[in-house]
């Protein structure tokens, strides 16, 4: 809690204190510049795509040079167009399934955690089982049931994520739960769900927090193995684990680009949100400071 | 009031009931699946009489609650069905790719985690040093970039490039044959028949993908590590321990002790994780093992050998996590299971 | 009992025919003294002053009390005594001399002997200063095997015998308890029987009776006191908040104000007279049993560490600061024989 | 904790590390290859010796790099093209078109091919015999009696008799399968109409009237002869599998050149030679048959010359072949049986009114798609069924051609949906490229084409089930060479394989009546007013002849074209 009010706080300590903070850590800018780019791509990629990254074009597999700036692949779509027009996909993909899977994760986390009775210990084993089954595979199989779409692999990657936080937040309101103010609370004759939401929620969403960004990065190098196999959102999307796969087997034939630069694109994006998860993570832990 | 022994009973009673849900759910799961494995199994260009007869030969024209019931006969006996893809036992099928996969898997594994322990505890003694600095940046990066495409880039760059690696397809030369089946991992096998020069060509068509794994592991688990070490370096109890000059070998003990549980999990986590998650790995490589199986079971809506699949890993991952359920309560007298 | 760890450590330093004259210098001498020492913790937020120019002395047989509010490093004195600061602290100056020696200027390996064997240690923070997965005896019996080269079955009897007198009963059962399955008061007491354990020459009480009920309290520090009696400890600094506690056991009074000595004198003197400004407040809050806290809370914050005020650092909450308060930091002066004062003030309020 | 020591470890983990790295091998020289891909310079280094010690296959051992690993040697199992050719050459099939030059069957000169099936001949015209070296035909045409080589004998040495031939015909029936399903195209009703006259001669009867297609129905590598004393000494016919359905998992039972020794499911099959072959002992001594999932890795192993023969790369991996590139050659025929088309479902769907389907037959760009997806193999067909199949394709039966502005109109006029699913296997990737392609010409008229990305498996379920508006889709022409078969297959309203739901009663008749009519000009003539209708509605647009495409080493000789596309490695030899 304290790290989510130091966060919001203003006082000039805090300012001084961010100031500061920044300034001794670069790399932690580096990764908010590089989500703010990607975030900014989502609204204007399209716009600032010279060419139409859907359109087929006789231009076919023409290497890096001033006509497409990184080349073009075997439908003649140009690579750096779909490079910068797939940040509307992955990170919708990324952010919504994390979110989706917050939205999930959380609650139940919380009832498992402060519920000391079936449900909540049901709950948890549930998630347990789920949590063992090999993501990727189970993926790629709802996908191909529910059909290839992005709204699809933002409910079955988030669906897959879920118990992740299931478990961040029932250990998190554990440690709360021995707090004075949760026993107060109940003294006060709070009912359970009061407690659970009103007190435990908000005091158990500190590590959530911090799993956000980096979970969004799970999702989307999760999407990009999927399209990898051929499972992931419906061609010629552009995704750029679908293009790494439509690249993969040009690069023995010595048509690298095709592969590389998605890969960097892929690289740089959950870069970026690692980073800043790193530097959410410092920020609101109270001992670093 | 014995801990360890209640400890492993109360977590094995939870398992039978987990057990049972996860065989239904995967079921029910693939079932799902669209494409129809009669009609695949017949490629298509079959008259509906052989389709029939087939269907019916699989039992697939039952209702799926008794089409489960059989299901769970054969698993008791070990009988998973069979695959249409590979027209064996798909026992026999995982039996045979298992050991290609933990051949990979242990010494993937093995490797990132002793790079991590070591370089995390490193960075560790000297936070914000340049050890520190770089470890923290490597860790960010070997876990932004997709797995397969690490392994596409060392391809490209050790075989086609270069030339040094041995050729991306599977786990031996062409004409090397496999050293008689002891146990599956070609290592080992190679070895105990004293076979060297297949040891040695398994291990340099090990080292790409192991590489690639180990690569895209070892970042997590230095950060963990490195992490730990610092958060017990700081705890009071250290601090008091050197307030009232407790000796260095017990402090290392205490040290050690404290960060058992946290790397363990890990550890275990991402052993349970990957059985499934080296399926892309193997891919790029064309391993043979578990992963590229299920891929191309998936692919090929081979129903009984994604079940069988699923279900394997699934209770490989669920043993794991309980294995390191008790070992934590073992471990912190807190835990209670 | 004259031990080998003992010999590694102090003495170890030191050569021999020098520990001959320490030993019977320090017989009514000085065995710690503080001079100067100035501490400041580096974060990203500015640089925040702990202990300016803190400095006093405790003789043998002395029984110090040192008093602060939260906050005015008392910890960190602690930890200085030893020369355990960890970072991001720095002690930028100052000497800690004991027996005679700088322990500012010892090196880790040879600290590790004289802390807990020569400085004992009584931790504010009881219950979360034990290791949560040791068993609170084997805790016990890890320092004082880290001191004394004994068989564990002798270690374990000592660290019984330790438990035991601090007044726990079923000595046994709390050998093999956790520290998570403790009371407050319980992990007090363990703490304390492991400070003692090792008989050391000089003992730290940090705030011994911070977060136990005042029943408890009493029965702690008389169970403290008593064992420190019987040990022929040398000397002993205890720091709290409770001028009480200090007025019923000490010999002596050290008033500190951030992270500074402001007063230091005779426990009679003191209570009948106390000078500095600061020390009348907290006497009087004493008096009108209000927490000294809500007292000082109604005068504004205490000096920000991060940029410590010129002049006194007390003046912002002083009732009579004027011009030189404003401008020069009072030095710490003695006004009369064993009392000292840091204040402008000092001959107008004496 | 002791850094320094936890630091002097790590160093030495480090060397060995990279000692570890270097062990795996020492480079081999390399050359540097500059290829021309669509008019531009590629220039790339490939290996041009096996890499380092990867131990080079012995010169009698010849490696087949394949997808996937054949699912067992069950004749009666359908188990997909890797299957196919495992039995192709371990049972070797019955009959063989006879081996002409490609002008005989009027295709245009392929590259590096030895000869090509003569698949044109009319009854058992230019039909050679391997399991029945001589046979004659009744005067009516119904009945032909047959007589087993002398001298053919299996990998175990036994001579092949006329119950090996009967016992197969038997399974067949039993187990009701593909093996059927090939003898009723034939003619054959049942069991009974296979009469075993000696040990040495089989009769065998087509009640319903002379078949047609009787002789190349023998030559389709589906009925075989299996070594049935074999099975019987190894006791592998049992009560409850009297047909062998295990064994036939594990190996084969064949009279063809090679013989399974040695089978790890999805890893790799070994063959040996069959020493008694009655063509004469073959010249690789061992076959290794092994799965290699990734085309890349495929064409690199090839262009080392670790492997000598793949299938299934991709079109510009072929490409890079074309002027041949480290070991490998691209060898094959522009022209041949395999057809790419572009189905539509005429039942139900968009392409249920005949506009819409007509709007598809113009707006497909035939020539880009020649030319850039397929980046130029292969050859724009306007017939229905390979021309290769002789005077009774109609070479110009299509009615369309690319032309967008007519399919904008005819849409319209149709107003026809504003999307539609085009449905596609994964697995190739070009036809994700064809897929683009189209998507973009319906975009000009603002139709939307939903891509509709599916596995192998769900592909061919979706198509049986005709569920799909419109999908890419091989058809290898027919298993038997004849043009009425082939419109029966894949037109005739009763056809399973008529996956485009288009039941059109009046040529459905026709069909049939061609197919009980001897070869001759009036069959000839109704068959070319059938295909003509076939392609105006019925459902099925042909694209291009894909044509036949084989990586092979440079060294390899003696490569036919088979009506299957299957190599007989007994052909091959080195230069």
């Amino acid at each position: 809690m304290d790290g989510v009010k130091r966060l919001s706080g203003t006082l000039g300590r805090d300012v001084r204190y961010l100031v500061g903070f920044f300034r001794a850590r670069p790399l932690s800018v580096v990764g908010l510049v590089l989500v703010l780019i990607f975030v900014s791509l989502m609204v204007f990629g399209r716009s600032l795509a010279p060419y139409d990254p859907e359109k087929a074009s006789s231009d076919f597999l023409f290497p890096p040079g001033p006509k497409h700036w990184m080349g073009t692949d075997r439908a003649g779509l140009d690579v750096f167009s779909r490079i910068l027009v797939a940040p509307q996909v992955d990170l919708t993909i990324g952010l919504s399934a994390a979110a989706l899977a917050v939205l999930i994760g959380t609650p139940l986390g919380v009832i498992s955690g402060y519920m000391h009775n079936w449900y909540g210990s049901t709950i948890a084993r549930v998630f347990d089982v789920l949590q063992c089954l090999p993501p990727f595979v189970v993926a790629m199989c709802l996908v191909a049931f529910a059909g290839q779409s992005v709204s699809n692999v933002i409910i079955v990657i988030a669906l897959l994520n879920s118990p992740l936080f299931v478990r961040l937040v029932r250990s998190k309101v554990h440690s709360v739960q021995e707090r004075k103010f949760v026993e107060a609370a109940a003294c006060l004759g709070n009912s359970k769900w009061r407690i659970m939401f009103r007190h435990l929620l908000p005091n158990s969403l500190e590590p959530v927090l911090i799993q956000f960004p980096v979970n969004a990065g799970w999702a989307i190098l999760l999407t990009s193995g999927l399209s990898f196999v051929g499972a992931g959102v419906r061609p010629p999307t552009p995704e750029w684990g679908a293009m790494i796969a439509v690249g993969a087997p040009l690069l023995v034939t010595g048509q690298w680009w095709v592969a590389m630069f998605p890969g960097i694109a892929v690289g740089l994006c959950v870069l970026g949100l690692a980073l800043s998860a790193n530097a959410l993570e410092i920020l609101l832990d109270p001992t670093r400071r | 009031m014995d801990r360890p022994a209640r400890a492993v009973l109360t977590r094995i009673a939870l398992v039978i009931p987990q057990l049972i849900g996860l065989t239904a759910l995967v079921f029910l799961l693939v079932r799902l699946l669209p494409g129809d494995p009669v009609i695949s199994r017949l490629g298509g260009v079959a008259p509906q009489e052989s389709i029939d007869n087939l269907r019916h030969k699989l039992g697939l024209d039952l209702p799926i609650h008794v089409q489960y019931l059989n299901y769970m006969k054969g698993l008791l006996h070990g009988d998973l069905g069979d695959s249409w893809r590979t027209a064996q036992p798909v026992m026999e099928d995982i039996k045979m790719r298992l050991p290609a996969t933990l051949e990979l898997l242990i010494l993937g594994m093995g490797i990132a985690v002793f790079l991590g322990l070591l370089v995390g505890v490193i960075s560790a003694g000297k936070p914000g040093g340049l050890v520190d600095r770089l470890t923290i940046l490597y860790a960010l990066l070997a876990g932004s970039m997709p797995e397969f495409y690490i392994g596409l880039i060392l391809v490209f760059v050790f075989y086609v490039t270069l030339g040094v690696a041995p050729a991306p397809a599977g786990r031996l030369g062409i004409a090397m044959l496999p050293p008689p089946r002891l146990t599956g991992m070609y290592l080992i096998d190679s070895v105990m028949a004293g076979q060297w020069d297949t040891f040695r060509d398994a291990l340099r068509h090990l080292a790409l993908p192991v590489i690639t794994l180990s690569f895209w592991q070892a970042g997590a688990i230095m950060k963990m590590t490195r992490s730990t070490m610092l958060q017990i370096d700081e705890s009071d109890f250290i601090n008091y321990a050197r307030l009232v000059g407790v000796k260095p070998s017990i402090m290392r003990r205490y040290t050690l002790r404290n960060a058992l549980p946290p790397i363990i999990s890990l550890a275990i986590t991402i052993f349970a994780i990957l059985i499934g998650a080296v399926v892309l790995i193997e891919q790029v490589f064309s391993w043979g093992g578990l992963g590229q199986y299920s891929v191309q079971s998936v692919i090929s809506a081979d129903y009984e050998a994604v079940t069988g699949f699923l279900m394997i890993a699934a209770s490989i991952s669920l043993l794991l996590f309980i294995v390191m359920d008790v070992l934590y309560a073992l471990i912190d007298p807190r835990v209670k299971l | 009992m004259a031990t080998k760890a003992g010999g590694k450590g102090v003495q170890g330093i030191m050569r021999p025919q020098v520990v001959e004259n320490e030993e019977e210098k320090s017989i009514h001498g000085v065995i710690l003294e503080v001079r100067g020492v100035d501490v400041h913790f580096t974060t990203r937020a500015g640089t925040a002053h702990v202990l300016n120019d803190m400095g006093f002395a405790c003789e043998r047989g002395q029984m110090i009390g040192l008093v602060g509010e939260s906050g005015s490093g008392k910890t960190v004195l602690a930890g200085v005594l030893v020369n355990n600061i960890r970072r991001p602290g720095r002690i930028s100056g100052g000497h800690v001399i004991y027996k005679g020696h700088d322990l500012l200027k010892v090196n880790e390996e040879d600290l590790q002997p004289i802390r807990g064997r020569e400085i004992g240690m009584v931790v504010a923070k009881s219950s979360t200063a034990l290791n949560p997965l040791v068993c609170v005896g084997d805790q016990i019996a890890n320092i004082y095997q880290s001191h004394f080269e004994v068989s564990k079955e002798e270690a374990k009897a000592r660290v019984l015998a330790a438990i035991a007198a601090t007044g726990i009963n079923d000595p046994d059962a709390r050998f093999r308890s956790f520290p998570h399955e403790l009371s407050g008061g319980m992990a007090k007491r363990v703490v304390i029987a492991a400070a003692l354990v090792c008989e050391p020459t000089f003992l730290i009480a940090d705030e011994p009776t911070s977060g136990l009920d005042v029943t408890i309290q009493a029965q702690v520090l008389d169970s403290m006191m008593d064992l420190i009696g019987q040990m022929k400890t040398a000397g002993t600094l205890l720091m709290t908040r409770d001028l009480g506690i200090i007025a019923q056991y000490c010999t002596r009074v050290i008033v500190t104000y951030a992270g500074q000595v402001v007063e230091q004198g005779s426990v009679e003197g003191f209570f009948q007279r106390p000078l500095h400004p600061y020390s009348k407040l907290l006497l009087a809050s004493a008096r009108l049993n209000t927490a000294p806290a809500r007292r000082f809370a109604k005068m504004g914050p205490p000096p920000d560490k991060f940029k410590l005020p010129d002049g006194c650092l007390f003046r912002a909450r002083c009732l009579v600061a004027d011009g030189p308060c404003q401008s020069d930091r009072p030095p710490l002066l003695e006004v009369e024989p064993g009392h000292l004062l840091r204040c402008w003030k000092g001959e107008a309020l004496s | 904790m002791s850094t320094g020591r936890l630091a002097k470890w790590g160093l030495w983990v480090l060397v060995l590390l990279s000692l570890a790295l270097a062990s795996v091998g020492c480079g081999p020289e390399k050359v540097v290859v500059t290829e021309i891909v669509e008019g531009q310079v590629v220039e790339k280094i490939v290996t041009a010796t096996p890499a380092s010690e990867e131990a080079s296959p012995a010169p009698d051992t010849l490696v087949v790099l394949l997808p996937a690993t054949p699912p067992g040697f069950d004749p009666d199992v359908w188990g997909g093209k890797f299957w196919e050719m495992a039995l192709v050459n371990v049972y070797d099939s019955v009959m063989d078109y006879e081996m002409v030059s490609e002008e005989e069957i009027g295709i245009p000169k392929g590259t590096g091919i030895g000869g090509v099936a003569k698949v044109n001949g009319m009854g058992d015209e230019g039909i050679v015999g391997n399991f029945f070296e001589s046979w004659e035909i009744s005067p009516d045409g119904q009945t032909v009696t047959l007589h087993v080589r002398n001298g053919l004998k299996s990998y175990w040495g036994h001579q092949a008799t006329a119950d090996d031939w009967l016992w197969r015909v038997q399974r067949a029936f039993a187990l009701k399968d593909v093996g059927q399903f090939q003898l009723q195209v034939m003619g054959i009703t049942g069991p009974e109409d296979v009469k075993k006259i000696d040990d040495m001669t089989i009769e065998m009867h087509t009640p319903r009237g002379p078949s047609p297609i009787f002789f190349k129905g023998l030559c389709v590598p589906v009925l075989f002869g299996v070594d049935i004393d074999e099975m019987k000494k190894e006791g592998l016919l049992t009560e409850e599998d009297p047909w062998g359905t295990e064994a036939f998992k594990k190996g084969d039972f064949g009279f063809g050149a090679d013989h399974v020794a040695e089978f790890v499911p999805g890893s790799h099959v070994k063959f040996v030679a069959n020493p008694y072959y009655w063509k004469g002992e073959p010249t690789f001594k061992t076959v290794i048959m092994r799965e290699v999932p990734e085309s890349s890795n495929r064409f690199a192993m090839v262009v080392n010359g670790e492997a000598h023969l793949t299938e299934e790369l991709s079109l510009v991996q072929k490409n890079e072949l074309r002027a041949g590139l480290g070991e490998a050659v691209l060898l094959g025929l522009p022209d041949t049986n395999f057809m790419l088309n572009i189905f539509a479902q005429r039942s139900t769907g968009p392409f249920a009114k005949k506009e819409c389907f007509q709007a598809l037959g113009y707006a497909v760009p035939y020539e880009d798609i020649h030319r850039l997806a397929y980046m130029g193999f292969g050859r724009v067909m306007h017939e229905a069924i390979p021309r290769m199949f002789g005077p009774n394709v109609n070479l110009d039966a299509l009615p369309y051609s690319y032309d967008p502005d007519k399919a904008a109109e005819l849409w319209k006029a149709g107003n026809c949906p504003s999307s539609f699913r085009l449905m596609y296997d994964a697995v190739i990737p070009e036809w994700e490229d064809i897929a683009i392609l189209l998507r973009t010409e319906f975009a000009k008229f603002g139709v939307d084409v939903i891509l509709d990305k599916q596995a192998e498996g769900t592909v061919t379920a979706n198509l049986s089930k005709h569920d799909f508006d419109a999908v890419i889709e091989w058809s290898s022409a027919a298993f038997v060479a004849d043009v009425g078969y082939g419109a029966w297959l894949y037109w005739h309203k009763d056809s399973f394989a008529n996956f485009q739901a288009w039941y059109d009663d009046e040529t459905s008749a026709k069909i049939d009546q061609s197919m009980l009519m001897l070869p001759g000009p009036e069959r000839t003539a109704l068959l070319h007013e059938v295909q003509v209708k076939l392609l105006a509605e019925g459902g099925k647009l042909p694209v291009l002849n894909t044509g036949w495409q084989i990586a092979a080493n440079k060294h390899l000789h003696g490569f036919y074209w088979y009506s299957t596309q299957k190599i007989r490695w007994f052909d091959l030899t080195w230069e």
